[in-house]
């Protein structure tokens, strides 16, 4: 039960983007086709489940004083390996993603999630936790980058969806149309939270 | 002579209906309620008990403490009660209630100080105390404490301040036309006591009877400034400001930059108590607006104002509203049994309209424009209303002199003053 | 000419936050006063520099004539983090006005992906050592900018009935979408860069 | 006989938010009926679009938010007229109403209603278009037909458009052209002569303040002047001033009180970045029209400037 | 063990781990990625030019190509230009005949332009106007076009079709030098 309960967290509850307000930089930026957020979205998973399993098996050796710094490179290993990896096999969209895969390095999410959890707790649980978080915050970004790619460019991974009639909102694939639709889906999720929490 | 302003300020209509009615003495009435707290300062203890007699200028009521003024029976009778009665700015105050009888007779003390134009300074001053004068044109702050600057704080100008801003008063102005010896003589004893380098005796461009009568009684080393119509020309700092081109420091007083301030009436109260011997127990009062027969009157400290306004021919059909001082800054009665007092320059009934909605703010900023003060009385305003409190002081609150200008101009109808206030009360019980 | 487009760009077409979503988190969380707005923009600004003058020399003379750039991620992050705790400790003991103006904000620096993104950009664009001094100082004044804008507009919000489900993050975001809309008016001002 | 208490001032002036509203709204009505004369029915319809719009979006706000409804003080009527204003004539109407519905959610009830928005609402619902819809942002049309019932348009560019950069001269579009609306553009913004008129009564009335208007001309004229005697193919400053959207911008635009500084110098400020601002993006920015984006950015550091030039008090000390 | 010793233990096995498996990885993986960096050009490259064979060369600073059929013939040149667009830098290849007379087109290698407006420098409605037009100067119009060296804009972005036309210009006037020394 309680396993359950450290994977679901993440995902509604504690959710990282909705709940926590943390990773908004790879959020806000890649969030422009739904291809692009899921991409992110995975590597994120793939880099917090790694450091974290990696950094609860190591946690009782790790000494404290040198526990970010360590953390730091850890975390900054994966995420190379991501980068190298995208860069060589899906070259088209590393390009897109461009700098923010190096930057996951600096995702809050991550080194929280190690300083909160994953340097306290057993290797199973770490896991767990890091799983629902990655997923947590990969579904605030399909939820994010849907709403930008249909209304922006009428199509979802890069299918037309609305038809002919629709004139897409180019606002929505820029700068502006990011903060403006994270900001309103906040706000309708603070809504929904305050009426389950009554 | 040039005409004196200071920046901000409105011109609301005039409205001086009465500037050329002169004073008339008001029949004493049968009843006065004296209020033992008149001043600004503190309070009084009551000097008679239910059953006395009392003269006319007998002390009823006065305090140990140097800031407070006593108080004196304003007719011959006896003392039929101190209790809890109307008070005009505190709602309900305690109070002396004296019944008159037919025969006026003048209490024994009342004596002139001896040649009084070669009296002791200090002599003077303990005069203008012992007969209770305090400001007179509203403010009513003691005037012996006024007049006795710290030897730190030497006076190098006197400002007499006749400019009666405030639109339909005109008490002041009658004074200066009827009284204008009196006042000079006023003003001389206030010279002899702070020994100042230059006197300015300032009135309103509107009023030119007054100053050309004042003009032809001027002694050596007065001078008659006039300044602008304006509202609130005769707030102590905007006159300052407007004549001296000098700023009171915030926070602090005239006499901190070498000026005091007095108004006429309180130099004709002074020349009273020194060449007569005079208590302050009675006072001239403006009853105007919409009354049938506006008038100037001379009245008993103590008179309920329903004497005053039955003397003045009624109100108007419609009148709902009364108010002791101007339209800007007077204060609402909910009585007409409410008593004159020291400080009740005069006594407006208005027909009050409906209240209009208060609306948000649309920063229009007509109240940065208009503000005496140069504060931003409307980001004061929402300071207070989402209790900010720690942005209070950060925005100069306390700087605020409560003239209303902002609230005359506002579009959206936003009682700026009274948020000001409950901030001002709010901040003061956070210092505690 | 060349520096002052990068200067302009830097406030403005390519400004950090607007243009690429950096800093977010303390864009989002030091803006709700200007007093530390002003701070943490100065704070930020100083660090972006000095990390380019650590890092540009140590890329270009140590890592690439090894042959080592995939070492460049964990390098940049590390000397970003000795760095801020070195100013840290430096400006306690030595400039203590100075640490007390900034020293607050220092710690909060090391989640700023704005540094490391700034790092990495210096790099994407090939610039030389004093442009990418330039190039990091400005960036750092693009992001003070955009904080100290969104600070003023809080500090008036603080006065207003904001609705409650949009209080703090929300809204700053919203607002933080209408600044980078009149910030499009910039636009095609400042080529290239 | 019962006595009102209220607290003192106890007279007010005659202005009220009502008629400084209403006000705006009637000195708009010249530019606004040449518009419609000029343009047609469309325009007639593209103007009840945007008002129904703000109007209904304002309502709808209100009653979600459990406030009072206060459409009667007129500020979302008159931010669906200027918004009406500043578009394309031939704009497909539902865009329009998505403007108006963007001008007062996002531009005004986020912040708190009337009085507490940043951004002036109808230049941010048009933002908000001109990024969303580009091409149908940029495109101007004249009548196609002289019947007024028409709905056809013949596709022009506007002055400002077609002669920047390149310019040589008023060439097609003559002063008098451009003074009598003659011309393609945004509704409200072709009629200069009806807007300098509205715009001077509105200033006379004490309802806008001259001082922004007046600091942004000086700013537009000086700065063009010098680059039209100095540069070669850079337009004159009568052309700047009359031919885009800098009349109904500065007259009425940025005299909007809630999104402009409430001190004077500020004011001054605010007027001369706006100038400063709308010359450099005509010339150098990538959109021919700056009047829209450079009242936005000086609406962004309308806070600082208040803050920079807040006034001392009497006797304060700095 | 002492805390010291085993920090700095701590942190060199970490630096090791990460070094070496890093080093691992990219090494393993550069090829394909200097493979994937070849590829978008060639790609490009053989889209405009009918070429077996290209070799890269470098003239005035700028990366150019000159291509050969299976024969061995110079069958056409190519350069990478570069110019600031609306957003940002916007890097295209552009390919001339033999002659250095005619262009064979153009493609888009690298541009931030808007998306959904300005990007549509790379499609194909817009690329296409650059084919078999003359090497000389061209121009951008709105509306159709009617000159012999008139390019039609995109709606909504002539900003972004200015720069465009723009680095064609410059760079096609330094291809046609190339070629000059080159024939």
């Amino acid at each position: 039960m309680k396993s359950y309960i450290v994977f679901i967290k993440g995902l509604w509850r504690e959710n990282p983007v909705f709940r926590q307000i943390l990773g908004m930089c790879p959020t806000l930026a890649v969030t422009g086709y739904l291809s692009n957020g899921i991409a992110m979205g995975l590597a994120v998973v793939f880099v917090l489940v790694a450091s974290s399993t990696v950094i609860s098996i190591f946690r009782r050796l790790i000494p404290k004083q040198v526990r970010m710094p360590t953390f730091i490179v850890i975390i900054a290993t994966f995420v190379v390996l991501v980068d190298y990896f995208l860069r060589a096999n899906y070259p088209f969209l590393s390009k897109k993603l461009g700098p923010y895969v190096p930057l996951i390095v600096v995702n809050c999410i991550i080194m929280g999630r190690q300083e909160a959890f994953s340097s306290k707790n057993p290797v199973w649980l770490s896991f767990l936790d890091a799983l629902g978080m990655g997923i947590g915050f990969t579904l605030a970004l399909v939820i994010l980058s849907t709403v930008r790619e249909i209304l922006g460019f009428g199509t979802l991974l890069g299918h037309p969806v609305l038809g002919q009639w629709f004139t897409p909102w180019v606002i929505m694939a820029l700068p502006p149309g990011a903060f403006l639709s994270l900001g309103v889906i906040l706000g309708i999720n603070n809504t929904f939270q305050k009426k389950s929490t009554r | 002579m040039k005409k004196l302003s200071f920046p901000g300020g409105v011109h609301p209509a005039e409205a001086k209906l009465t500037a050329s009615a002169p004073i008339e003495n008001l029949p004493l009435p049968e009843k006065v309620v004296i209020p033992l707290q008149q001043h600004i300062g503190a309070p009084n203890n009551p000097t008679v008990k239910k059953g006395d007699e009392v003269f006319t200028g007998t002390l009823i009521g006065k305090g140990d403490a140097f800031v407070s003024s006593p108080v004196f029976s304003s007719v011959t009778g006896k003392v039929v009660e101190i209790g809890n009665f109307f008070h005009p700015v505190t709602g309900k105050g305690i109070a002396v209630a004296i019944e008159r009888k037919e025969e006026e007779v003048l209490d024994p003390a009342i004596k002139p100080v001896e040649d009084p134009e070669n009296a002791e300074k200090e002599v003077l001053l303990e005069t203008i105390r012992a007969k209770g004068i305090v400001g007179m044109g509203g403010a009513t702050f003691p005037t012996h404490v006024k007049l006795s600057p710290p030897p730190s704080k030497p006076i190098d100008t006197l400002i007499i301040n006749g400019a009666e801003c405030e639109p339909y008063l005109t008490c002041d102005d009658r004074l200066m036309i009827e009284s204008g010896q009196e006042i000079i003589k006023g003003v001389k004893i206030i010279q002899k006591i702070l020994n100042p380098e230059k006197t300015f005796i300032a009135i309103e461009e509107n009023k030119p009877e007054a100053i050309s009568s004042l003009q032809k009684l001027l002694e050596e080393n007065m001078e008659i400034v006039v300044v602008k119509t304006k509202y609130p020309q005769g707030g102590e700092k905007q006159l300052i400001k407007a004549i001296l081109k000098r700023d009171v420091p915030s926070g602090g007083l005239p006499l901190d930059i070498g000026i005091v301030v007095q108004n006429v009436g309180t130099c004709f109260a002074i020349y009273e108590a020194v060449y007569r011997g005079k208590p302050l127990y009675e006072r001239v009062v403006t009853v105007t607006g919409e009354v049938n027969n506006p008038r100037n009157l001379r009245v008993r400290l103590g008179t309920p104002v329903s004497c005053l306004v039955e003397f003045c021919g009624g109100l108007k059909e419609g009148v709902n509203q009364v108010i002791f001082g101007g339209p800007m800054m007077g204060i609402a009665q909910i009585s007409l049994d409410t008593p004159i007092i020291k400080g009740t320059s005069g006594v407006l009934a208005l027909k009050r309209k409906e209240f209009p909605p208060e609306y948000p703010c649309i920063r229009c900023a007509r109240c940065v424009d208009v503000c005496p003060t140069s504060i931003l009385p409307t980001q004061l305003a929402k300071i207070v209303k989402f209790e900010k409190w720690d942005l209070l002081e950060e925005y100069h609150l306390m700087d605020c002199i409560e003239c209303g200008c902002c609230v005359y101009v506002c579009p959206s109808n936003i009682p700026i003053v009274q948020y000001i206030k409950a901030g001002k009360d709010k901040l003061r019980r956070m210092k505690k | 000419m060349d520096f002052l487009l990068i200067f302009l760009a830097a406030l403005t077409t390519q400004n950090i936050v607007f243009a690429y979503f950096l800093g977010i988190c303390p864009y989002l969380g030091v803006s709700r006063k200007l007093d530390t707005a002003l701070g943490m923009g100065m704070a930020v600004t100083f660090v972006m520099t000095i990390t380019a003058l650590f890092s540009w020399p140590i890329f270009y003379l140590i890592l690439i004539p090894r042959n080592l750039p995939y070492l460049e991620l964990p390098v940049f992050i590390l000397v970003i983090a000795s760095l801020v705790q070195f100013l840290e400790m430096y400006f306690r003991k030595a400039i203590p006005h100075l640490y007390s103006a900034l020293g607050i904000y220092l710690p909060l620096i090391t989640t700023n992906c704005a540094i490391l993104g700034v790092a990495l950009f210096m790099v994407l664009k090939k610039y030389d050592f004093i442009h990418s001094l330039f190039y990091t100082f400005s960036t750092g004044l693009g992001f003070s900018l955009a904080l100290l804008i969104m600070a003023g507009i809080r500090e008036d919000l603080d006065l207003a009935p904001v609705p409650k489900n949009l209080k703090g993050a929300p809204l700053a975001l919203i607002i933080a979408g209408l600044l980078a809309l009149a910030f499009m008016g910039f636009s095609g001002l400042v080529k290239g860069g | 006989m019962k006595l009102v208490v209220t607290t003192s001032p106890h007279i007010r002036s005659s202005l009220s938010l009502q008629k400084v509203m209403y006000t705006v709204i009637l000195c708009l009505l010249p530019a606004l009926f040449w518009g419609i004369y000029y343009f047609h029915i469309r325009a007639l319809f593209l103007l009840i679009t945007c008002s129904i719009s703000t109007v209904v979006t304002e309502i709808i706000f209100k009653k979600v938010r459990k406030k009072p409804v206060s459409i009667g003080d007129g500020s979302a009527l008159l931010t669906g007229v200027l918004l009406a204003m500043v578009l394309p004539p031939y704009l497909p109407l539902w865009m329009a109403a998505l403007g108006g519905f963007v001008a007062i959610s996002l531009g005004k009830e986020v912040f708190g209603g009337l009085g507490y928005n940043i951004f002036n609402p109808a230049l941010l619902g048009r933002a908000f278009l001109m990024a969303a819809f580009p091409v149908q942002l940029t495109t101007w049309g004249i009548p196609a037909r002289a019947s007024w019932t028409s709905l056809d348009a013949i596709t022009r560019a506007t002055p400002l458009a077609t002669t920047l950069p390149k310019f040589s001269g008023n060439g097609l579009y003559p002063l008098q052209k451009l003074l009598f609306g003659l011309h393609p553009g945004s509704m409200g913004e072709v009629f200069s002569i009806g807007l300098i008129v509205g715009g001077l009564i509105l200033i006379a009335l004490r309802i806008a303040d001259f001082r922004i208007p007046l600091a942004a001309f000086l700013t537009l004229v000086i700065l063009s002047s010098i680059f039209y005697f100095t540069g070669e193919n850079y337009p004159s400053p009568s052309f700047h001033l009359l031919a885009g959207g800098f009349l109904l911008g500065a007259l009425f635009m940025a005299t909007d009180p809630v999104t402009t500084p409430y001190t004077k110098k500020g004011r001054w400020v605010f007027g001369m970045g706006m100038g400063a601002l709308i010359v450099f993006i005509r010339l150098f920015g990538g959109y021919p029209e700056g009047v829209m984006y450079s009242i936005l950015i000086m609406n962004a550091f309308t806070p600082l400037i208040n803050r920079l030039t807040r006034p001392l008090p009497l006797g304060g000390k700095k | 063990m002492n805390y010291r010793v085993k920090m700095i233990l701590t942190l060199l096995v970490v630096g090791a781990f990460s070094g070496g498996s890093l080093s691992f990885v990219y090494n393993k993986m550069l090829p394909k990625i200097e493979a994937n960096l070849k590829k978008e050009i060639e790609n490009s490259l053989l889209l405009l030019v009918p070429a077996a064979s290209y070799k890269e060369t470098s003239f005035q600073g700028k990366r150019v190509f000159v291509c050969r059929d299976k024969a061995g013939e110079v069958v056409g040149y190519a350069i990478i230009g570069k110019g600031g667009g609306f957003q940002g830098e916007i890097s295209l290849l552009i390919a001339l005949d033999k002659e250095g007379k005619k262009i064979l087109g153009i493609d888009i290698l690298e541009s931030q332009e808007t998306p959904g407006l300005g990007a549509k420098i790379d499609e194909p409605f817009f690329k296409k106007q650059f084919k078999e037009r003359e090497a000389e100067k061209l121009e951008v119009i709105k509306g159709k076009a009617e000159k012999e060296n008139d390019i039609e804009a995109i709606t909504g972005a002539t900003i972004s079709s200015r720069a465009v036309v723009s680095i064609v210009n410059n760079y096609v006037a330094i291809l046609k030098e190339f070629v000059e020394q080159n024939r």
